[in-house]
C-alpha cells in the first residue's frame, strides 16, 4: 500500500510538473506588461511555497516527534534531513527564479524586501542545520543535535517574518511589489497556478522520499554490514 | 537482590565500528571487576557503557536497577568514573574543583579536603591551577573526587597509570575500602600483578567481547558482604 | 534547579574572573569592531550618527558571539562535559546558570558600547528607560539563544567556526529589533520603539524556554 | 624552505577537503554577515550602495578571522605544536605553507562574497584588474598577517578570543586601503585605486617578510 | 668524547614555580637512563628541558655537543620524544600522520608502514583517524614514529602507560634497539620492574633535583658499544 503510493507519486508529481510547464510556457496567454516573463508565475511562487512553508514544517514537526520520547525513532531524523536537503534546493531555486524576475521587473537582481530578506535568512538557516549535520558524530547524538537545531531555527520562523516585515514597511525602500500581476490574472492562468502549487508540493514530497529511500537503504545495508562488522570485530581478538 | 550490573550481548557503535560486539557480564554489588586486554580491546568503551555515556546500540543492560536504554540519566548520577582524562577544570584549583564537583553531586564539599589529603594533595599543590599539575597529580585529583563522592559503582580506567608508587597501593585500599562499602567496582588494567589481586572476578576482552573470566585474588572477605 | 544554576554562574563567572578573558579580550574586540565600523563606513559624520544603532548591534552581536565561544572552552575539553553529566546536575539548571553568567558578561559589554557609540559616532540620548528596557531584553534573548547554540556546537571539534554559523541567522531578529529600538531611543520615538521591544520580550521569553526544556535532551547526547 | 612548505599547505588543505569546514561552516558565515550589515544599516538602496566596498572588506575580514582560527586548530592541541617543533621543519616553511593555504581559502571567499555585494548591494565593476589586484594583495596581506598572529595566539588556551582582538587591529590597513581601492574599482578611477593599491603592496610584503623572518623565533617561544 | 646529554645545576621556571631546582646529569651515547620519582617530582620537566622545548632558566646544558641556551633548534631536531600526550593530528590516519611527520623530519616516509606494523598497528587501525583510535593505541602511533625515525636522543615519558603486555615488551626490545645503535634514551617510570632492567643508570628525582643516582640492570654488552 505504502509502496503502490510512492511508486505513484514519482509519476504522478512528474507529470503534474510537465504539464503545468507545458500550459506556463504554451497555453496560458503572455502578459501585457510583462510579456513572456509571467511565465514564471508558474513556478516561482509554487517554488517558494514549498521551500518555506511545506520544508520547514515538514522539518521542524519531524523533528519534534523524534525528541518526543514515545514517537522518537530515527526515522523522523532521516525525514527531516531529506526535507532540509530537499528544502535547500528549492530555497535556492526560489531565489534564482526570483532574482532571474527581478532583473527585468525591477531592474535590479536582488532588493532588500522583506519577503525576499527573510528568504534569504532562513537559506543559511537551512545552511547552518546542514553544516551541523556534517559533523561527525554518533548518529544518534546527530540526531538530536539536529532536531533540537531544527526546532529553534523552526521556532525563530515567525520571529524573523515579523521583525523583516517591520524593519522593511517602516523604512519604504522602492520596492515594486507584484499587485500589479493580479488584474490580469483569467481563469486558465489562475488554474494552472494553482495546479503549479500542487505539483511542485507533490514534486517535494517525492524528492523527499526518495532521499529518505536512499539513506533507508544505506541504513538496510549497514544492517547486514553490521552482522559481517560484529563478527570482523570478535576476531580481532583472536590471536594472530 | 537483583544484580549490581547485568550487560547481555550488548553492542555498542561508535561511527559504524562496534566498539563492543556482545558483552555479557553480571556483578553484583561489593564485587570488584578487573578487566584486562590488549589494546584497542573494548575496555575503556566497556566502561563508557557501564557509566551511561554511550547509548546501547542492541542487546540489553541493567546498571543499579536502571535500564541503560531509556534511564541512562539515573544510572549516571549514581557512577564515579575516573578515565584516561579525569575531565576537570583547569583553570580551578584541587580545592576547587573538589568543591564544585561535589556540591554538583550533592554531596558534603566538607569532604573534599580530606579525600585530597588522603590522596596526597595538600599544601602548594592543592592550591595550584589544576592545568599545571604533572600528570600523576592531576590522577590523584581525580582519585580524590572519587574518594570523597563515594558513587556506588566506580568505574577505574587504569587507576594505576601515572601514579607513583606509594599512590598505587592507595588505589587497592581504596577499591577494598568501597568494596566493603556495598559498592561495586570494575577497573581496567595493563598491569595484572598488581590489579589482579584486588579482583573478585577478572574478565579477559578482546576483539570488543569478554572472552574469559576467571576469578581474582581478593579474599574472601570480600565475597561475605556482597 | 536554582541551586545548580547558582552553582553553574558562579563557576563559570568564578573562571571569568580569574582569568579575565572578558574584560581583556572581548571587551577590546568589541571596541575595536566599532573603529571598524568607522573605517570602513567613512569619515562622514552624518552617515555614521545614522547608522550608529546598527553598528552598536552588530558589535554586540559579533561580541556575544565570542562571549559564547569562551563560554563554551570554559567547559573544557570532552572529558570535562563527560564529567559535569556524570555528576548529575539539573540540565535545565545547567542552562540557566550558563546563561545567566553570559547575560552578566552581556550587560557589561552593552554599557560600555553604549560609551562608545556616544562617544565615537556622536548620539545622544532621548528616552533612557526605553534604552535600558531594550538592552536587558536584548541581554537575556543573546544569552540564552547563544548558550542553547553553544551546546549544540560544543560537542564538535570545529566548534570554533560552527557556533558562528548556527547562531548568527537565529539573533538576526535582535539585530533588527534591537537597532530599530535603539533608533527611537535615541530620537525618542516611544511607540514605534514599544513594538520592537516586544519582538525583544518575545526572543527572549521564547529561547529561555526553549533552553530550559531543550538542555535536558541536548545534553544528554553530545 | 619550500619543501617544508608544500609539505605544511598540503597538510592544512588535506584536513580541510576532510572536514570540509571552510566550505560549509566559514563560507555560510561570510554571506551571513552581508545579510547583518543589510539589516544594521536598514534597507534603503542607495545606503547600502555607497557604503558596499566597505562592508565588503569588513566581512572578508571576520571571515579571514574564522578561517584563521580554523587554521590554528588545525594544530590542534600544544602537544601537536611540541611535535611540530621536534620534528624540525623549517619555521619559514611552516609559515609559508599555511599562509599559502590560507590564502587559497580566502580567495574563494572573496570570489563569493564579490558575488554576494554584486548581487545585494547592486554595485558593477568598471575596473577588473584593479580589482583582482586588490582582491589578491589583499588576500596575500590577510593570510600573512592572520597566520603570523595565530601563532602569537595560538599557544593560549584562550586563543579563540585572542586571536580577534590581535589581529583585527593590525589588519585595520587593509580594511582602509581595500575599500577604497575597492571604491575606486567600482567608479572607475584608475590612480586613486594604485595609490590604495601600493599600500596593500606594502602591507602583504611587509607582513610576509616579518612571517618569514619572525615566525621562528616566535615558535620558539610559545 | 663529549658526552651526550650534559646538564649541571639546570634550573627550569614555569611561572615562577622551579620545577627543576638545580638538576646535574651526564649520560654517554648508547648508554639508556631511567628516571624514577613520586609525581611532581619533574620527571617530566626533565625531559622537556632534554628536548629544548622549555628555556634553561639558569645553569648549563649541552645536548649532543648543542647548548640549551642558544641552540635549542639545533638540539629540538635530533630528539624524539613520547609524551604524556603524543600530538599527532586526530584528523589524519596513522599512515598519513606518519607520512607528515617523518618527511617533515627529512626521513624516508617509506619506512612509515612497517614501523606501524612493527607496533601493531596495521589493517583497519591504521586506516582510521587517530582521534578514534583507544589509548594504548595512540601511542603505539607515537612509539612507531619514533622507531622509524630513529632520532639521536629518545625522551620517553612512561613509556609503558597505557601498553598492553605484548607491546610492553616491545619497549624494552627498541629501547635496547636505539642504544645498540649508539642513540641515547631516557625514560621515565613509575614501574621499576620494567623499566630498571633496561637501564645502565637509574637517577632518581624528588622536589625537581635528582636525589640518588645507581646503576640499572642492563647487561654489559651494552656499555660496550657506548
Ligand atoms: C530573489 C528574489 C525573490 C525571492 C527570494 C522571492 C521569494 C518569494 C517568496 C518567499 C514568496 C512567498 C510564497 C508564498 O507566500 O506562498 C514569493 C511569492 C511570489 N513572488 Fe517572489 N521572490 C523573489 C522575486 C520575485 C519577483 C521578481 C517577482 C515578480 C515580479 C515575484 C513574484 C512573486 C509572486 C507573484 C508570488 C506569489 C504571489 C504571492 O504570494 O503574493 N517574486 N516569492
Ligand atoms: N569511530 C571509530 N571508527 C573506527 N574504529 C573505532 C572508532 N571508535 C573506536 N574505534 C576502535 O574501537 C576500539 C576502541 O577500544 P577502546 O578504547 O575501548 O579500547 P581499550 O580496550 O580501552 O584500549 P586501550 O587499552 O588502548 O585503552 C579501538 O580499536 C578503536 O580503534
Ligand atoms: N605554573 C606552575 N605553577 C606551580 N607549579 C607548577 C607549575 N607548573 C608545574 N608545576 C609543578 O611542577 C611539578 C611538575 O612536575 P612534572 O610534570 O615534571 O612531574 P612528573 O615528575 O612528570 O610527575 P608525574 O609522575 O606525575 O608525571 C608539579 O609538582 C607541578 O605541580
Ligand atoms: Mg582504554
Ligand atoms: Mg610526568
Amino acid at each position: 500500500m505504502k509502496r503502490t503510493l510512492r511508486r505513484l507519486l514519482g509519476p504522478v508529481a512528474v507529470a503534474l510538473v510537465a504539464l503545468d510547464v507545458i500550459l506556463g510556457l504554451f497555453v496560458t496567454p503572455p502578459d501585457i506588461e510583462q510579456g513572456d516573463l509571467v511565465r514564471l508565475v508558474y513556478i516561482h511562487p509554487a517554488l517558494a511555497w514549498v521551500a518555506l512553508y511545506v520544508a520547514f514544517a515538514m522539518a521542524g514537526i519531524c523533528s519534534l516527534l523524534y525528541l518526543w520520547p514515545r514517537t522518537r525513532s530515527m526515522t523522523y531524523d532521516r525525514l527531516a534531513a531529506s526535507a532540509v536537503e530537499i528544502g535547500v534546493v528549492f530555497t535556492i531555486l526560489t531565489l534564482v527564479t526570483g532574482s532571474i524576475w527581478g532583473r527585468p521587473t525591477w531592474g535590479v537582481w536582488w532588493t532588500w524586501d522583506a519577503r525576499l530578506t527573510s528568504t534569504a535568512l532562513l537559506a543559511v538557516m537551512f545552511l547552518g542545520y546542514l553544516a551541523l549535520r556534517r559533523v561527525p558524530a554518533d548518529p544518534h547524538v546527530r540526531a538530536r543535535r539536529c532536531a533540537v537545531a531544527a526546532l529553534i531555527a523552526a521556532v525563530d520562523v515567525p520571529i524573523v517574518h515579523f521583525s523583516v516585515i517591520w524593519w522593511q514597511t517602516l523604512h519604504q525602500g522602492a520596492t515594486v511589489l507584484n499587485s500589479n500581476l493580479t488584474p490580469t490574472i483569467h481563469g486558465l492562468m489562475a488554474w494552472t497556478l494553482l495546479l503549479s502549487f500542487v505539483a511542485f508540493t507533490l514534486l517535494f514530497l517525492w524528492m523527499v522520499l526518495v532521499r529518505y529511500e536512499i539513506e533507508t537503504l544505506d541504513e538496510g545495508e549497514e544492517d547486514a554490514e553490521l552482522a559481517d562488522a560484529l563478527e570482523a570485530r570478535r576476531q580481532e581478538g583472536a590471536p594472530a | 537482590m537483583a544484580p549490581a550490573v547485568h550487560l547481555s550481548n550488548a553492542v555498542v557503535l561508535a561511527g559504524r565500528f562496534p566498539v563492543l560486539a556482545g558483552v555479557d557480564l553480571e556483578l553484583d554489588a561489593g564485587q570488584v571487576l578487573v578487566v584486562l586486554g590488549h589494546n584497542g580491546a573494548g575496555k575503556t568503551s566497556l566502561l563508557r557503557l557501564l557509566a551511561g555515556l554511550v547509548p546501547l546500540t542492541s542487546g540489553e543492560g541493567r546498571i543499579l536497577e536502571h535500564r541503560l536504554d531509556d534511564q541512562a540519566r539515573h544510572v549516571r548520577r549514581r557512577v564515579g568514573m575516573l578515565g584516561h582524562d579525569v575531565g576537570l577544570y583547569d583553570d580551578l584549583t584541587p580545592h576547587e574543583n573538589l568543591r564544585f564537583a561535589l556540591r554538583a553531586a550533592r554531596v558534603d564539599p566538607g569532604a573534599g579536603p580530606g579525600a585530597l589529603e588522603r590522596c596526597g594533595i595538600s599544601g602548594r599543590v592543592a592550591m595550584t591551577p589544576l592545568g599545571a599539575l604533572s600528570a600523576g597529580q592531576r590522577r590523584r585529583v581525580g582519585l580524590a573526587l572519587l574518594c570523597a563522592r563515594r558513587p556506588e559503582l566506580w568505574l577505574l580506567d587504569e587507576p594505576h597509570a601515572s601514579l607513583d608508587t606509594a599512590t598505587r597501593q592507595l588505589v587497592g585500599e581504596l577499591v577494598e575500602e568501597a568494596a566493603l562499602g556495598g559498592a561495586t567496582v570494575v577497573a581496567t588494567s595493563h598491569e595484572p600483578e598488581v590489579a589482579v589481586p584486588m579482583a573478585d572476578v577478572v574478565a579477559t576482552m578482546a576483539g570488543g567481547i569478554v572472552i574469559e573470566t576467571t576469578s581474582g585474588g581478593r579474599p574472601r572477605g570480600g565475597k561475605d558482604v556482597a | 534547579m536554582w541551586r545548580d544554576a547558582g552553582l553553574v554562574a558562579g563557576r563559570d563567572l568564578r573562571i571569568e574572573l580569574r582569568s579575565r578573558v572578558a574584560l581583556w579580550q572581548i571587551l577590546p574586540f568589541a571596541v575595536l569592531v566599532l573603529l571598524l565600523f568607522a573605517f570602513a563606513l567613512g569619515p562622514s559624520r552624518q552617515a555614521l550618527r545614522q547608522s550608529a544603532p546598527g553598528l552598536f548591534w552588530l558589535a554586540v552581536l559579533f561580541s556575544s558571539v565570542l562571549a559564547a565561544q569562551r563560554s563554551i572552552a570554559i567547559e573544557g575539553t570532552p572529558a570535562t562535559r563527560e564529567l559535569t553529566r556524570l555528576l548529575g546536575l539539573d540540565p535545565a539548571g545547567i542552562f540557566l546558570g550558563k546563561a545567566l553568567a553570559l547575560f552578566v558578561e552581556l550587560v557589561a559589554l552593552e554599557i560600555v558600547l553604549l560609551g562608545g557609540i556616544v562617544l565615537l559616532f556622536h548620539v545622544s540620548i532621548a528616552t533612557w528607560l526605553l534604552l535600558l528596557a531594550t538592552c536587558l531584553l536584548a541581554a537575556i534573548g543573546l544569552s540564552s539563544a547563544s548558550v542553547l547554540y553553544g551546546s549544540l556546537a560544543g560537542g564538535a571539534r570545529t566548534r570554533a567556526t560552527l557556533l558562528p554559523v548556527l547562531v548568527l541567522p537565529v539573533l538576526a531578529p535582535v539585530l533588527i529589533a534591537g537597532t530599530r529600538a535603539l533608533s527611537a531611543s535615541f530620537v525618542g520615538g516611544g511607540p514605534d520603539g514599544l513594538r520592537w521591544l516586544s519582538i525583544l520580550a518575545v526572543f527572549a521569553a521564547v529561547y529561555t524556554v526553549l533552553g530550559i526544556a531543550l538542555y535536558g535532551p541536548l545534553e544528554e547526547s553530545s
